[in-house]
């Protein structure tokens, strides 16, 4: 990895007094010497217990059908769609932040991007559930797929769902490779270090005798950067993919052509409001304040209020098109969101993304941990919110007052929104158990150490 | 279309029912079929499970024989062939030929009137009913109660047995009993013997009871219907001094006036009024008008072009008004809320005598006899007599004031100078007036007998019940409302073994014998005449109608002193009126599920009824949809859910009969309330002096139409005559539908048939008629009041009901939603497995088989005319239901996505049997369901292609518009804007 | 050729810029069969080193090309070809809308040729190579850098490349066995 | 220490990569071939009936025509499974005591039916009609294969959606004259492509591949 050339303007990205050992130590510790903090254990038990809660959910509805979800017509999508657009979309900012900031040589992106990574594919896993549960007939998903059959029968690819089966199927494929890629030299790291003659077999095995030499760096830095230039246009491409789900209907509210780079820019918002949620209890459990520091802290805020006012532009611009079309239907669809029997919610989705962030302006908000903690929260919940707005509001009334109806979600839906949180929780925190939650030796690149002198370069 | 040949031999069927009985149930348990031991023993043990062997058995028989729909769709495409067996006749009928239904006449009589139908039959199932055209009271159409009559045959809560005190007897023994009792009765004339039976029109019952009076001459024969036309009688009685039937020639009037007449959903004639209304509102010169003075809003006020809100009670003294006015000698009106109306009289009354001779005043029903004979009156001083009003003698075999008849039952009872009753059909212990106490009289009888299809309240007081057969199970006759006879043929052999009242009345008093030979018989005795009776016999089972039974038109005078004004009374108070359930009727249909889940035409409520009220008087009570009330009237009282009605009489309050059954099936009972504990026997239809007072509670209910507003969107498109003369094409005034060049893709040539659909909506009335016959057409399952409340109901056809204008005075708009098939679906592009697409012949298909059930086709219709199996909806256990099936559509699984296809099972038929034939489909050879069941022919369904076909002339007239049009959907069903024909002399009132 | 005994002489530097310093002298020297060994990616030592460019880029390249058109030939065969379907009116070679999947596949084809090129170019997986014989390598992946000398360099003399090593004052020369 | 593994692991992990593909591969293609196996279709797979009927006898040495069994083929969508009756217009007299015949006796004395096994088996959503294929030349043999051959009967083709696609998608390589539809041994005189096309144009035989056109 090519480290800043610069001198940091700030506080260095790293804690004073570190060295290339201090740092491959103090993270390896985490996975291979320290004891398990108590509280991973309790965020463990709370997770699989959500986890089990999801299990029943499915087991139910595989029993009875979708009917015990609160969907009907016209309201044919309910929390399995709202919930999968969310979880896609904090998928995003993982990819984002280890692609895109790599080809900006954002070097403070290195002591995140590993868990942000690891976030985005439990996130993708957690969203891929749903497109499969909220079917009728589950058990024949597989048809999605293009595939020879004995009915000679073709998916229909002009379908924006099959668009979404390439598109979230390759993103998660190059997640996992990039992720995996970047894994590499940390696996034999911990290979090196590892105390137990078993981990140091799995560690080998999955290290594939990675040995650090010259020609490989050579080759995985030309890899890494490829991937980053090839991830990049790709995570664009899966939120627009989501978001044409609903731009290429004619339902009001779902047919505008905004909806691409508003869904983008709403899933970075999304995303780096977890990362945050992530990663202010993480440095704190586990005493990376060195490596996490206030400055990566004080970034993700700022890249909260750029996104934030992107997201807010949107909302602007679909009340704005919803006039100025002169289209009764759309009109209609904006002065419900404004009045109707939803307005609560879109009222607090306005709070929540829109009002609360702009705090974020002030230095002081974005030194303060609890206060960077509390927006991230409110950003998490403003999102599942818009997802909400967007989905139901636009359908429970559109074209015939005749077919008007509401959407009341049930227990059940509850249960498996819970039930996939507790999925995540339980994923992630087995990865931050056993595998280095920041890259290592990205972060030896950005010691002082790393520094090859000037008369050699 | 109709088989000239006689239904297929039924006993041979019982035989076959019967027999094999045990391999069906039992096809697990091999030891226990092989023995015929076992059998014989469980017929006589347990006849009720016998015959749910039968019941099993004949689903096989002739399900598995056609392969028909029954498999798990989709889950067969992945699995393997699945054991199938093949059952073959062992003499096969000939007629029969496999996979082509038959097509039998025979009648549904309602309240005793007939209406004329032609039963589909597959392979010996009856699965659908049809109007006969060749019938008077039929011409082709059927209302939805006459079309649910067959789920009724396949009620799987029908009784299935005899019992006597709760147990399980025989029907010898039943005969033993019953006939001893009649043998005591000889010696004193059968003073102690009543019959009671609801009205009869039956020439054969009506004889067989003449029959029974003869040979016990002191006995008492009783007629009682709760929604019955005592009112029209006496009406009748003191106008001409004689019962005669009064019937209305609708297409021969100008100007009609409905006097709270719900002239297209009650009454004998309902359906072909609405023809001959609908026959007259098509825009042109030969235009009709319809008045409408109404107190709850019905279909017929809908479509009125003038309809005023008047208190039920307040509808004589309008009438009266409308006499005066014209000049009759009459008792002077009280001073009632016509005052306010005065120039809407005025302009009606000019109309009239603008229009004598070649108009009609209609009476409703449930009005008081002093409204009929004033409106025989007006009708005779307009000189309608003989032209628009027709007279003749009366259709009951017997007419009789019902009402007097049942009291004089009760006080007899009372006085326990009934000994035997034999109540032959009728519910009386749920549906007599409450004043009465039927129920406690009834406890006097020393012996009481049933007949009746369910173990029902009455049933439950009688000695002995009897599980009747089913009208598509039994021999008989009825009489339409002109009095023509049909001939009623069993479509299949009792079920259960029930029986008809024939044959009982016939084994009680002679001899066993079917009702196929009691009815014939009697005929045989009629035709008597000469001619060769079995070609006569042979021609009426195939036509459907008697020839030559209809009644003769006659002359009749008023008779001096007929205006006898009703008293009147305590004005205080609100108003109850009692309306029999536009589909349950008196109740008799509360347990049938395609019925209960069909939404009530003004209001959308399924699987309840409520107390109906004006927006007015709901905030002056404070009281709000589904708000329970405590409704009491003279002293008694029940708790009702109110429901806001737009346009409903302020001070009044209607509640429907026919709910809170305590008995009779899972679906009747527990459903909404009993209105019939607040019905006595003077105030029948009208209760003066009613109280409501809110409880605090709240009612749940399951309406089909949240919003009912149009929220200035034209989705129904209407306009006056004037308008219409001066803007032919008014309709194309909204919206712009983009011109077909105007496409970046390619256009997509339909060579051959073109599938297409026009709505009237000038004649459509709303009755829901469409929306039945498609759920029976296409088996569109039943979901429950729960559901139906969360939105997964499932009726493919909606009709959509719109408010529009005042709210007290709204206009009432209808607009049947079926698909649109459009060219440039939307559902279609986005279904990820291509299970919706377009055929070669435009048909916007739907592949259940295919479906994986996104949901997304659904979200992107703007139309919403798609249904979701949320659960597995279709029942796929209850055998009799089975039965009810169309084996040409699949049976829907759970998950899967359904829709309107234009009936494609029946364009296949069709088009399969030119091919044979190698020619073309003829116009009108082929109609959609819906188009079949319209009493007013609003819906016609054709090839667009064929510039000559009906369809097609209809999509070029300039009232032709589609919905929605401006979203370029291309749909292939378009609607036609409707025309009203308001008084100039009532600009006010005008709608457009 | 005949097998060297040993598979080379490892030297073992704490700091990166001795290392680089190293290779320069060791090609200087005329050695050509080295390796050097780090924990972080250094670019200077590729430099040093004169290792070429990687041919991965072509090969990724190669692998998008491919993805995109399987993708979009399957999409208008299926559509247009194997069983040609009137959806909603739209033309049967609806290309507008295939380009979406085809894009997915074209980031698929080149990722996965990234990733395995690489894996492929780097001769990975080797989870047994020799230098992992000599006990303190393993500080290769903590703060150590590693320069290997190997048997199969015309030049290599066991004595004299050692001698030649200890004159880059390395903390340590080992040998490495096979 | 650093060196776990021994030298063959470099062998081994890479094959174990390519062993992956290669198995993953296998699967997907044993799930197609078995789908499309007698296994799953029934193809060429007899069913014992109740009575040991001999197509084989009947239609091949008697030289029985279908149609006098299976009566309404021609004209209905159900070629149909004669009744007891049927059979006993002949076994009256023929075999008028044979002990195999004993199940038909006993149906046409008793008026029970024989339950016979299907043979033929739809899924219960596909809605084929007899008749129409008959009238457009579509042959018995072309689905039922030579039943004239067969003791007991079997199914002859898959039918798999596919393979119905196959006739309704090029009809002329299927086709015969309707005159030839019964005759179970009938080959094309000369070109099968050539007749195919002339009786498509003389039938009027559409390619019909809508969904509609099986599928309500």
């Amino acid at each position: 990895m090519t480290p800043e050339r610069r001198a940091p303007a700030q506080a260095p990205l790293i804690g004073p007094g570190h060295t290339l050992g201090t740092v491959t130590d103090r993270i390896a510790a985490v996975v291979l010497t320290a004891p398990t903090p108590r509280a991973w254990w309790v965020g463990f038990a709370v997770g699989f217990a959500l986890l089990l809660v999801l299990l029943d959910a499915v087991a139910y509805l595989l029993l009875r059908g979708v009917g015990i979800w609160g969907v009907n017509i016209p309201v044919g999508w309910g929390f399995a769609i709202i919930n999968f657009v969310w979880w896609i979309g904090i998928g995003h900012a993982g990819t984002l932040i280890s692609a895109i900031l790599l080809l900006l040589r954002q070097a403070w992106r290195q002591s995140i991007n590993r868990f942000a990574e690891a976030m985005t594919l439990f996130a993708v896993a957690c969203a891929g559930l749903y497109p499969v549960l909220h079917l009728g007939r589950p058990w024949l998903a597989y048809w999605l797929f293009p595939y020879p059959n004995t009915m000679g029968l073709w998916p229909n690819f002009r379908s924006p769902l099959i668009w979404d089966v390439f598109a979230v199927s390759t993103y998660a494929t190059v997640s996992v490779l990039f992720w995996f890629v970047g894994l590499i030299p940390d696996l034999a790291t911990l290979r090196d270090r590892s105390p137990s003659r078993i981990g140091r077999a799995v560690y080998g095995i999955l290290a594939m005798g990675w040995r650090g030499s010259v020609r490989h760096w050579e080759r995985y830095e030309t890899a890494s950067l490829l991937l980053a230039g090839l991830a990049t246009p790709l995570v664009v491409s899966v939120h627009t993919v989501v978001s044409l789900d609903f731009a290429i209907s004619i339902v009001p509210g779902w047919h505008t052509t905004i909806f691409p780079p508003y869904f983008v820019a709403g899933a970075i918002y999304g995303g780096f409001a977890m990362v945050l949620t992530l990663a202010i209890p993480l440095r704190r459990i586990y005493g990376l304040e060195d490596f996490v520091t206030m400055r990566h802290l004080d970034y993700m805020g700022r890249v909260l209020l750029a996104t934030g006012l992107i997201v807010a532009y949107g909302y602007t611009m679909e009340a704005f098109v919803a006039w100025y079309s002169g289209s009764p239907f759309e009109a209609h669809m904006m002065l419900d969101r404004f009045g109707g029997r939803y307005a609560p919610l879109y009222w607090s989705l306005l709070l929540c993304n829109v009002v609360i962030p702009q705090a974020l302006w002030f230095q002081r908000t974005r030194a303060s941990v609890p206060a960077l903690f509390a927006i991230a929260m409110s950003i998490n919940v403003g999102m599942w919110l818009e997802r909400f707005i967007i989905v139901v509001t636009s359908l429970h009334e559109d074209f015939l007052p005749s077919a008007w109806g509401m959407y009341y979600p049930t227990v059940w839906d509850w249960a498996t929104f819970f039930g996939t949180i507790g999925l995540f929780t339980t994923l992630f925190l087995l990865f931050i158990r056993f595998l280095p939650m920041i890259s290592i030796f990205e972060m030896r690149t950005l010691l002082p150490e790393a520094e090859v002198k000037e008369e050699l370069a | 279309m109709t088989s000239a040949a006689a239904p297929i031999d039924l006993t041979a069927l019982r035989a076959r029912l019967a027999g094999r009985g045990g391999r069906a149930l039992w096809r697990s348990l091999d030891e226990l079929a092989e023995s015929p031991a076992f059998l014989e023993l469980l017929h006589e043990e347990l006849p009720q499970h016998a015959a749910a062997l039968a019941r099993s058995v004949d689903r096989r028989q002739f399900l598995k024989l056609m392969a028909a729909s029954l498999g798990l769709a989709g889950l067969a495409a992945c699995a393997r062939p699945p054991e199938d067996k093949i059952v073959p006749y062992v003499k096969q009928p000939e007629e029969l030929v496999l996979g082509e239904p038959l097509f039998y006449a025979t009648a549904v009589p309602l309240g005793g009137f007939a209406v004329g139908v032609l039963a589909e039959s597959h392979e010996g199932r009856p699965t659908k009913l049809e109007g006969n055209p060749t019938h008077p009271a039929s011409l082709g159409a059927i209302d939805p109660p006459t079309q649910a009559t067959l789920l009724g045959l396949y009620d799987p809560e029908r009784s299935q047995t005899i019992t006597s005190a709760g147990k399980i007897q025989t029907w010898s023994g039943f005969l033993a009993a019953v006939r001893a009792a009649l043998d005591a009765q000889r010696p004193r004339g059968g003073a102690g013997l009543h019959v009671l039976t609801e009205t009869v029109t039956s020439p054969t019952l009506h004889a067989q009871l003449r029959a029974l009076l003869a040979e016990f001459p002191q006995a008492t024969w009783h007629q009682w219907e709760p929604a019955g036309r005592d009112a029209a009688r006496a009406g009748a009685l003191r106008a001409f001094g004689a019962p005669v039937e009064t019937r209305y020639d609708l297409a021969r009037a100008d100007v009609v006036l409905a006097l709270d007449a719900d002239l297209f959903a009650t009454g004998p004639s309902r359906l072909r009024y609405a023809r001959e209304i609908a026959g007259r509102r098509r825009p042109g010169p030969g235009m009709s008008r319809l008045y409408a003075v109404e107190s709850m809003p019905t279909t017929t006020g809908a479509v009125a072009d003038h309809r005023l809100a008047l208190a039920a009670a307040d509808v004589e003294g309008f009438t009266r008004t409308v006499a005066a006015e014209l000049g009759l000698a009459v008792a002077a009106a009280p001073a009632v809320a016509v005052a306010p109306h005065h120039a809407w009289v005025r302009a009606l009354v000019d109309d009239l005598r603008a229009h004598r001779g070649a108009c009609a005043v209609v009476p409703g029903e449930h009005q008081p006899p002093a409204v009929h004979a004033l409106a025989h009156a007006i009708n005779d001083a307009l000189g309608n007599g003989g032209r628009t009003v027709i007279h003749t003698d009366a259709v009951e075999a017997a007419p009789t004031d019902q009402a007097a008849s049942l009291r004089a039952l009760v006080a007899a009872m009372r006085a326990g100078a009934v000994e035997v009753l034999l109540i032959l059909g009728g519910n009386p212990v749920y549906a007599a007036p409450a004043d009465l106490d039927f129920a406690g009289a009834l406890g006097k009888v020393a012996l009481r007998v049933h007949l009746s299809l369910h173990q029902d309240e009455t049933s439950e007081l009688c000695h002995w019940h009897l599980n009747a057969a089913h009208v598509l199970e039994a021999w008989s006759d009825a009489r339409a409302h002109d009095g023509t006879v049909t001939i009623l043929q069993p479509l299949i052999a009792p079920l259960y073994g029930g029986r008809s009242a024939h044959e009982v009345l016939a084994a009680l008093t002679g001899p066993e014998r079917p009702g196929h030979d009691v009815v014939r018989e009697h005929w045989q005795g009629v035709h008597s005449g000469g001619g060769d009776f079995e070609a006569f016999w042979r021609r009426a089972l195939n036509d459907g109608v008697v020839p030559d039974t209809a009644l003769a038109p006659r002359t009749v005078a008023l008779r001096p002193g007929w205006d006898v004004p009703t008293p009147a009374a305590p004005a205080a108070g609100l108003e109850l009126v009692f309306r029999p359930d536009p589909y349950l009727i008196d109740g008799r249909f509360a347990n049938n599920g395609w019925l209960q889940e069909l939404p009530r035409p003004i209001t959308k409520l399924t699987w309840d009824n409520a107390a109906l009220l004006a927006p007015a008087t709901a905030e002056r009570l404070g009281v709000a949809n589904g708000d329970v009330v405590e409704v009491a009237v003279g002293g008694r009282s029940a708790h009702a859910p109110v429901w806001v009605v737009p346009g409903h009489a302020l001070d009044s309050v209607t509640v429907h009969l026919g709910y809170g059954r305590r008995r009779g099936g899972a679906l009747a009972t527990g459903v909404g309330f009993d209105a019939y504990a607040l019905r006595t026997a003077d105030a029948p239809s009208i209760a003066r002096g009613a109280a409501l007072r809110p409880t605090g509670r709240r009612h749940a209910f399951a309406c089909t139409q949240d919003h009912q507003s149009m929220e200035g969107r034209a989705l129904v498109r209407a306009a006056t005559l004037a308008e219409w003369r001066a803007h032919p094409d008014f309709a194309h005034a909204f919206e712009e539908t983009p011109p077909r060049d105007r496409t970046l893709y390619p256009p997509h040539a339909y060579e051959g048939y073109a599938w297409g659909m026009a709505i009237d909506l000038g004649a459509c009335i709303g009755c829901n008629a469409c929306a039945l016959a498609c759920q029976a057409e296409n088996n569109v399952a039943v979901v429950g009041k729960e559901e139906v409340a969360r939105g997964h109901e499932m009726h493919w056809l909606r009709v959509d009901r719109y408010f529009a204008g005042d709210l007290d005075a709204p206009a009432i708009l209808h607009q049947p939603v079926p698909c649109m098939q459009c060219e440039n679906a939307p559902c279609e592009v986005v279904c990820p497995v291509n299970a919706t697409n377009h055929d070669g012949e435009g048909l916007n298909v739907m592949v259940y088989n295919r479906c994986v059930g996104t949901r997304y086709c659904s979200n992107n219709c703007p139309y919403k005319v798609r249904r979701f199996n949320f659960y597995l909806y279709s029942d796929w256990t209850t055998e009799t239901l089975k039965m009810a099936r169309n084996p040409d559509v699949t049976v829907r699984s759970r998950g899967v996505m359904e829709k309107c296809t234009y009936c494609v099972q029946r364009i296949n038929r069709a088009r399969i049997h030119a091919e044979e034939a190698g020619r073309r489909i003829a116009d009108g050879e082929l109609v959609t369901a819906c188009q079949q069941a319209c009493p007013t022919e609003a819906i016609v369904f054709g090839d667009v292609n064929d510039p000559t076909s009906r369809v097609a002339r209809l999509k070029a007239d300039p009232r032709n518009y589609a919905l929605l049009g401006e979203l370029n959907t291309r749909p292939r069903t378009t609607y036609l804007a409707a025309v009203r024909n308001p008084n100039p002399a009532l600009a006010a009132e005008q709608r457009s | 050729m005949r097998r060297p005994p040993i598979h080379g002489l490892l030297a073992e530097f704490d700091d990166v810029n001795d290392l680089v310093r190293a290779v320069r002298t060791a090609r200087a020297a005329g050695f050509r069969r080295l390796d050097a060994y780090t924990p972080f990616p250094v670019e200077e030592l590729s430099h040093a080193m004169g290792v070429r460019p990687s041919r991965l880029p072509l090969l990724v390249l190669l692998g998008g090309v491919g993805g995109g058109l399987a993708g979009y030939l399957l999409q208008w065969w299926t559509a247009v070809v194997a069983y040609p379907i009137n959806v909603g009116g739209r033309p049967l070679h609806s290309w507008p809308a295939f380009v979406v999947p085809t894009f997915e596949t074209t980031v698929l084809g080149a990722a996965i040729a990234a990733v395995l090129g690489m894996l492929a170019l780097n001769g990975l997986p080797m989870p047994y190579h020799p230098v992992f014989n000599v006990p303190r390598f393993a500080l290769s992946s903590r703060d150590r850098f590693f320069l290997c000398i190997e048997a199969t360099d015309p030049l290599f003399d066991r004595e004299g490349t050692r001698r030649f090593l200890e004159r880059l004052v390395p903390r340590h020369v080992s040998e490495v066995e096979h | 220490m650093p060196q776990i593994f021994h030298r063959s692991t470099n062998t081994l992990s890479r094959l174990s990569i390519f062993g992956a593909l290669f198995a993953l591969a296998a699967l997907l293609w044993g799930i197609a071939a078995v789908n499309r196996s007698a296994y799953m279709t029934g193809q060429g797979v007899a069913r014992v009936q109740p009575v040991q009927f001999s197509h084989k006898h009947h239609a091949g040495q008697l030289g029985i025509d279908c149609r006098y069994c299976h009566t309404q083929v021609e004209t209905a969508a159900y070629a149909g499974i004669p009744p007891t009756q049927t059979c006993m217009n002949c076994h009256a007299q023929i075999w008028a005591d044979s002990a195999f015949l004993a199940p038909v006796r006993a149906s046409f004395r008793t008026d029970r039916s024989l339950v016979w096994q299907k043979v033929h088996v739809l899924p219960d959503y596909v809605y084929f009609n007899h008749g129409i294929h008959v009238q457009k030349g579509v042959g018995c043999v072309t689905c039922h294969g030579r039943v004239d051959r067969m003791n007991q009967v079997y199914r002859a083709a898959s039918l798999q959606m596919e393979w119905c696609l196959a006739c309704h998608r090029r009809p002329e390589r299927y086709l015969r004259p309707r005159e030839r539809v019964f005759d179970l041994a009938w080959r094309p005189r000369g070109d099968q492509a050539a007749l195919g096309r002339r009786l498509v144009k003389a039938y009027g035989v559409r390619t019909r591949t809508d969904c509609s056109a099986c599928h309500r």
